[in-house]
């Protein structure tokens, strides 16, 4: 068995051949939950992207379960079993909940989208109440859950997640965490992008901290959650500490 | 008033509208699926048509090869055209689809042109010029026949676009090509499959008109506009509405081709579509309109 | 500056033109040339301003040449107010097909136009009693000026030339008013560009009322330059060479449209095409600009000027 | 102005979607100068609320006043002249325009001159522009995206577009603000200079509505909350007495009573 | 140094087929002139230019032909792009022959009716249709004929000449339509006029229009001979030997049957080089080639006011034998041919001379 299933040698990548990554490195041990931490316009989102392929690779490895990947396309890292879910709005708002969920299976067997979308609907019930309802009408939270719920189907084993709360309430946002727990406690590695660093922290077993577009710190969650240094400038500084386990 | 006459051309009216449909379909397809305007739509369909009159003299086919060699060439040319301009394009870049088949549509025109001459070709099929006649009604073989090739056509595109994986993704591929590579598409597949379909409904359009017109430059772009007329009443982008719009105006303009001047049959499309615009802006088969927030 | 400097050259040179060229040809070339430029620069204003892709635009330039004929041949209108009044008066057209179609989504829009544009060509072929049909009215009488004739290249030259700098001048003024930047913000996000208090139905009618009222006039001097109009004024072909000017310039960009409407229109003349291939050449020139340098030249030095400042941003 | 009558008063409103009710029987009124906050779990109504008020959404039944006048059936553009600035859930924001330009192109339909001034450059209207650059200046620094300041809005990431968007909101100075999650997807710590911006603005005398679902930044600006739930008013209260309700624990916190 | 023909007519648009076929006739006299070694020392050279049937159109062309110093100019084959040409013509002092345009305005506008420099070798709409009526009054063919013209100068005025000269032959017209030209399908129009069962159907529309409008009828099964300008032979002899224009009866202006040397010579070596016989616009092209020929020759010299001049004077033997001279209205369109189908086949009905 292999002991790491993502690993990040070096990688440079950006846009129209200017890159916004520069030479980031690291690994993931299966099952855990990762966490990205930075300001805004830090390049997380650059960084997933790269991982799965939607943006410039200007330089460097990306090794998936034992596979060099960079030279990939995002449909041949998705077939590897890569899922990515991009900030913001990313759903067909023209389709149905239900039509958008079967396109969550767009490259499974047909005989097992069923079972998978009405346990994906019973995990989030929210969903189920607006299947016949098109995507584009959905509230902002009830699409951000949608996207999530989307990828999940094909039972990625690396899931990225770029802000999956944006949008939530605390309530969905807590059942949408425990989901990826429960995930990630069956073997699934996650890497989460989150503003809401707080709730994020609390899942993760390890963050990483990224500046302009390099590697700041690596650490467990715990390590990053007490550093002043972050807490200061990307946590929202002087908070009590019972406010942060609110 | 003259029941025989009325159903003459009600029998012509619903031939020609088969026909627009055809055309129209293969525009709604790819508005529908691409969100593409597509201007060189005549022009694809003049090459179909083009290659059913060199290629049934040249080999001394049948119809039904006939159909099949345009229909292929009219793919090639779709594919080609794909490849090299609109997998190009990106989500929601319509006027640029505008121009690009636009001068798609100059080039492919004006080179026939060049190469053909504008000399008509007469296309002639073992039907040769017979019908059939119900009573005084009578019905060419070629329109009958270019009347169920559209009628056939549109029974296999609605259950593709309404019952298989394909159809669907090509309608997601339309809506959000980010959100097709989150779900493991491949868009540009996807786009190309699209165009590649629509190219081969014209490649049929241009076979089903041939011998039925004359074959010469102008063909395609006198059809297309009415096509785009057909699509708008039916709501752009709505297949059932397209055949339904263009059966409609086929046989509309062919009672008032029998009673008015000819004049007031060709205004008859745009007018109707006018009036159809005023009273509900989003055609009359349309889905319904997104939140903003 | 040196923009100004070079534009007043410009124009010096063209002021004295025909001084020194006497080849009536040439100077009918520049003819059709100013006339172009007013006609694709008011294009530029509603296409590439707002982004909504008017192909009414044809429908008003026949208009404009319709209306100036019918008005001095049969009203008995002089040429100078009448060529004022075609303005205004395709301008009113403009208006009173902008208001429903404006209601419309923007693909609904471009074709909606367009079957405006064949409607009102099927009008001038088939009204024949008022337009004598595809008979066209020939015999157009020259203006006057001041009681010196306005015949044939030389003084069409200095017309059309006049007509092109105040035109220009004024649509100038317009493209870099903050008018127009509510235009271009408009086209970017009506529902953004509403919350902000921005009436966009009030631009959109403004720019198709602009863009209708120059080019009618362009169409008016064309059709007195040529003494005779038909519905071929209505071919589709001057839509697309005026679309291509401003792809080629780049949408929404003054000098950029002035200089690709210029080379457009003397470049064929030069190279003398065929018509056809002609045509190949201006389908050509529209493929390659919208599928590799979609904005155009200004679009394309813009992206060049980005691409710096965002590197020097990464420093 | 009478201090009476509320800024905002909303009586009644419903609007349904194909027999769906998203808001139903909604009412709730907004003091002069205050900052409301609006929370509730999704899906309960707060943006086409929004959407109601400002225009963009016909809402079935029920009025809506600002300042005692009824902009119950008005265009979004009359509404946002009235003094109503709403920002959007979404980003929404002029991608090819610079950041300067986004931010002077929201003052300017407040500005007085019309077309003819704009179009003869005329000397009120350069005065304007100034003074609409000085307050740009300011917020620009605010969000922290000077460096950004000259480039098309286009090449930022997602929460640096969202900061833009609260910008743009704040340049008018509206009589009310009314924002759709202004914070969502923005950094925490940019969040703490956020709050300190409106709170200057507050006093200066400004009055928002914050819909949000962070929900401490609610509880320290606002003064009074309202909760949403399936479409209309749960409660409303100061932020502690809301804090405490258990059923809003349960169904917006997802804490079990 | 050589002498420069001006072409203006219209290689695209519904007469380019019959453009297409005039040039073959031009190119077969100009490459005979040549080959014999030219004109006073000189070769012929073409410049052809595309009028697009069209009057605007045409204007820019004669601006440009003007402007490229042609000696001559033949064209501009549709009617109402010739009229447009006149005036730029007598301005620049260019003559110009034309042989297809058939309107009777142009007789009316030229030579002592105003303009000295436009030349016509063939009948207008208005002989030809007095000749038909009376030919048709004679053999008792049609008494009720109904009409369809294309809207244009040619349609109007062909259907309003034949209206008129049948009403004075006794011949009944129980309708008039006008078709656009390049209209895709004819059948309600055709359906509308087979309803008052007319005896013949009188034809006024040019190259493809006519064709679409032929096929068409065949298509409902239509067997209503045709008449007006119906073209016998040409482009729609495959129809004819289908046997779609039976007994059909119409007035042309040329037919490669008629039984001179000279012209069997001329259609044999056009059916050589493009495998069909020779129509009314190769003929008119091949003899505007060789009447210029021959004015510049009598001028001993090709300036244009030289060759107008030798124009004025000239008496010239067609191709079918007669020989023709221009009046003061500068016509010499002398000669109308009737033909008809029989059996399939295209006969020469009548040869007859235009009554002045
Ligand atoms: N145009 C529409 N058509 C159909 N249903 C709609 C439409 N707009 C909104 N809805 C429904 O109304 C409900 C309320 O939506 P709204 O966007 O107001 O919620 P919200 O409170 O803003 O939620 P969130 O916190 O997730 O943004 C949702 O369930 C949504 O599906
Ligand atoms: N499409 C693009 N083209 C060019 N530059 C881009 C593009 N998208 C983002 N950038 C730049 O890359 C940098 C990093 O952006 P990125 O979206 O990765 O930030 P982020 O860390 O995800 O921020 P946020 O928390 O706001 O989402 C930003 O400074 C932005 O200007
Ligand atoms: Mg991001
Ligand atoms: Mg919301």
């Amino acid at each position: 068995m292999l002991e790491y299933l993502l690993e990040l040698d070096g990688l440079t990548a950006g846009y129209a051949g200017k890159p916004i990554i520069h030479d980031v490195s690291f690994r993931l041990e299966k099952g855990t939950i990762t966490t990205f931490v930075g300001g805004n316009g830090a390049g997380k989102s650059t960084l997933m992207r790269a991982i799965y392929g939607s943006c410039d690779h200007l330089g460097g490895g990306i090794i998936f379960d034992g596979r060099q990947i960079e030279k990939k396309t995002p449909w041949e890292r998705y077939e590897l079993g890569i899922g990515f879910v991009p900030q913001g709005r990313c759903n067909f708002p023209d389709m149905t909940v239900a039509e958008n969920l079967k396109m969550g299976c767009y490259t499974l067997p047909r005989n097992e989208h069923r079972d998978r979308i009405d346990a994906m609907l019973e995990s989030f019930p929210m969903l189920a109440r607006k299947i016949r309802e098109k995507a584009g009408n959905l509230s902002g939270g009830e699409q951000q859950v949608l996207e999530t719920a989307m990828v999940l189907l094909s039972e990625p084993s690396l899931l990225l997640l770029d802000e999956p709360s944006l949008g939530l309430a605390p309530k969905t946002q807590g059942e949408v965490f425990e989901f990826v727990k429960r995930i990630a406690a069956d073997g699934v590695t996650v890497l989460v992008v989150e503003q809401n660093v707080h709730g994020a922290l609390l899942i993760s077993d390890k963050a990483i901290v990224l500046e302009m577009g390099r590697k700041f710190l690596e650490g467990t969650a715990e390590e990053v959650r007490n550093n002043p240094n972050i807490r200061h400038a990307y946590l929202g500084g002087n908070l009590s500490e019972e406010e942060v386990s609110e | 008033m003259d029941y025989i006459y009325f159903l003459q051309l009600t029998a012509n009216g619903l031939v020609i509208g088969l026909i627009y449909a055809l055309i129209a379909v293969g525009l709604a397809l790819l508005f529908g699926v691409l969100g593409i305007v597509n201007f060189a739509h005549g022009e694809l369909l003049l090459i179909g048509a083009y290659a059913m009159a060199i290629a049934l003299p040249a080999f001394g086919l049948a119809y039904i090869p006939g159909v099949i060699v345009a229909v292929l060439t009219a793919i090639i040319a779709g594919w080609f055209i794909y490849e090299v301009f609109l997998s190009k394009l990106g989500h929601g870049e319509f006027e640029r689809s505008i121009l690009i088949t636009m001068g798609l549509s100059i080039v492919i025109l004006n080179g026939i042109q060049y190469i053909f001459t504008a000399t008509p070709l007469l296309v002639n099929t073992e039907f040769g010029y017979a019908g059939v006649s119900i009573g005084d009604i009578r019905v060419a073989w070629t329109r009958i026949a270019a009347a169920v090739l559209s009628a056939v056509t549109f029974a296999a595109l609605y259950v593709l676009l309404n019952y298989t994986q394909i159809g669907r993704a090509m309608r997601a591929v339309s809506q959000n090509r980010d959100a097709a590579l989150m779900v493991g598409m491949q868009p540009r597949k996807i786009g190309r499959n699209a165009v590649i379909l629509a190219a081969s409904l014209c490649g049929l359009a241009g076979a089903a008109v041939a011998p039925v017109q004359l074959v010469q430059p102008y063909l395609g772009q006198f059809l297309v506009f009415k096509a785009f007329a057909i699509i708008i009443i039916g709501g752009m982008g709505s297949i059932e509405g397209a055949v339904f719009a263009a059966i409609a105006l086929g046989v509309i303009e062919s009672w008032i081709g029998g009673f008015f001047p000819v004049v007031w049959q060709e205004a008859a499309g745009f007018i109707i579509m006018i009036t159809v615009l005023m009273l509900k802006p989003s055609g009359l088969f349309s889905r319904g309109g997104m939140r903003v927030g | 500056m040196r923009m100004p400097f070079l534009a007043v050259t410009v124009v010096a040179v063209a002021a004295f033109l025909p001084l020194v060229v006497t080849s009536s040809y040439i100077l009918s070339v520049g003819v059709t040339m100013f006339l172009y430029l007013v006609a694709a620069m008011s294009l530029n204003v509603i296409y590439g301003l707002l982004g909504l892709l008017s192909l009414a635009h044809i429908a008003f330039w026949g208009i404009g040449g319709y209306f100036t004929v019918i008005a001095v041949m049969d009203l008995g209108l002089s040429f100078w107010v009448a060529l004022p009044l075609a303005g205004l008066f395709a301008g009113v057209v403009s208006i009173a097909v902008g208001f429903p179609a404006l209601r419309l989504n923007r693909h609904s829009f471009v074709v909606v136009t367009l079957i405006f544009a064949l409607l009102t060509t099927l009008v001038a072929r088939d009204w024949v009693s008022l337009t004598r049909g595809p008979m066209g009215i020939p015999g157009i009488p020259s203006p006057y000026f001041f009681g010196h004739e306005i015949a044939g290249a030389y003084s069409f030259y200095y017309l059309a030339g006049a007509f092109a700098l105040v035109s220009l001048l004024l649509l100038y003024l317009f493209f870099t008013s903050r008018i127009a930047d509510t235009m271009r913000a408009i086209n970017q996000s009506e529902d953004l560009a509403r919350s902000q208090g921005v009436n966009p139905t009030a631009y959109k009618l403004l720019a198709f009322f602009l863009s209708a009222f120059f080019t009618a006039m362009a169409g008016g001097i064309l059709a007195f330059n040529q003494r005779v109009i038909d519905p071929l004024i209505f071919d589709f072909f001057f839509m697309q060479a005026f679309l291509i000017m401003v792809i080629v310039g780049g949408r929404g960009s003054f000098v950029g449209v002035l200089v690709a409407g210029a080379v457009m229109s003397i470049l064929p003349e030069v190279l003398r095409f065929s018509v056809d291939l002609r045509m190949v050449l201006y389908g050509l020139a529209l493929l390659a600009f919208v599928t590799w340098a979609p904005n155009g030249l200004a679009g394309w030095i813009r992206e060049r000027r980005e691409e710096r400042l965002r590197s020097e941003l990464r420093q | 102005m009478n201090s009476a009558t509320p800024l905002l008063e909303v009586e009644g409103l419903r609007k349904s979607f194909a027999g769906v009710h998203a808001v139903d029987n909604m009412s709730f009124s907004v003091a002069h100068n205050t900052i409301t906050g609006v929370i509730g779990p999704n899906g309960s109504g707060k943006s086409t609320t929004i959407d109601c008020i400002s225009g963009f959404q016909r809402p079935n039944a029920g009025r809506i006043r600002l300042d005692g006048r009824d902009i119950t059936r008005l265009t979004p553009q009359k509404i946002a002249k009235a003094g109503l600035i709403r920002t959007f859930q979404t980003v929404h924001i002029y991608e090819a325009m610079t950041l300067r330009e986004n931010l002077l192109q929201a003052a300017r339909p407040f500005q007085a001159s019309g077309w003819v001034a704009d179009f003869l450059r005329l000397p009120g209207m350069r005065r304007e522009v100034d003074a609409a650059m000085v307050r740009a200046d300011e917020l620009v620094d605010m969000i922290g995206l000077r460096k950004y300041y000259d480039a098309p809005t286009r090449i930022l990431s997602y929460g640096q577009k969202k900061l833009v968007a609260l910008a743009a909101g704040l340049m008018p100075k509206p009589r009310l603000l009314v924002l759709d999650e202004p914070v969502a997807g923005v950094n925490p710590t940019r969040i703490r200079e956020i709050e300190e911006v409106i709170l200057n603005l507050h006093a200066a005398g400004e009055s928002f509505i914050i819909v949000e679902h962070n929900v401490e930044f609610v509880m320290r600006l606002c003064e009074r909350v309202i909760v949403f739930v399936g479409g209309s008013k749960m409660t409303e209260g100061d932020p502690k007495s809301v804090q405490q309700d258990a059923r809003v624990l349960e169904a917006y916190l997802g804490i079990p009573a | 140094e050589s002498i420069l023909i001006g072409i203006s007519n219209p290689y695209t648009g519904p007469a380019a087929i019959a453009a297409e076929r005039e040039k073959w006739g031009i190119d077969l006299a100009v490459e005979e002139i040549n080959e014999a070694g030219g004109l006073l020392g000189m070769q012929i050279e073409l410049l052809p230019m595309d009028n697009k049937c069209n009057p605007s159109e045409a204007v820019n062309v004669a601006n440009k032909l003007v402007e490229a110093k042609v000696n001559v100019i033949i064209g501009a084959h549709c009617s109402s792009a010739t009229l447009a040409t006149m005036p730029i013509i007598e301005k620049a002092g260019i003559p110009m022959v034309t042989a297809v345009s058939t309107s009777p305005a142009i007789t009316d506008q030229s030579g002592v009716g105003g303009n000295k420099w436009e030349f016509r070798i063939n009948p207008s709409d208005a002989a030809m249709m007095k000749t038909l009526a009376g030919y048709l009054a004679n053999s008792g063919k049609f008494s009720k004929v109904a009409i369809i013209g294309e809207d244009t100068d040619f349609g109007r005025g062909g259907a309003g000449a034949f209206a008129e000269f049948a009403k004075e032959a006794g011949v009944e017209i129980i309708s008039t339509d006008f078709a656009p030209q390049g209209l895709p399908d004819f059948t309600p129009v055709l359906t509308k006029v087979s309803r008052s069962k007319p005896d013949a159907i009188a034809l006024f529309q040019l190259g493809s229009d006519q064709l679409t409008m032929l096929r068409n009828a065949m298509q409902l099964g239509l067997t209503i001979p045709y008449t007006g300008r119906a073209e016998l032979g040409g482009q729609n002899e495959e129809l004819i030997s289908a046997g779609g224009m039976e007994g059909s009866v119409s007035a042309w202006t040329y037919s490669p049957e008629i039984d001179t040397p000279e012209n069997k010579a001329f259609a044999e070596k056009i059916k050589v080089k493009h495998e069909i016989s020779p129509v009314l616009q190769t003929w008119a092209g091949y003899d505007s080639v060789n009447i210029i020929a021959q004015a510049i020759k009598e001028a001993g010299s090709a300036e244009p006011a030289a060759i107008r001049d030798a124009l004025e004077k000239i008496e010239f033997t067609t191709v079918m034998g007669k020989t023709i001279s221009f009046d003061d209205y500068n016509q010499a369109g002398e000669i109308v041919v009737i033909l008809g189908v029989n059996d399939n086949k295209v006969d020469i009905l009548s040869l007859e001379q235009v009554a002045k």
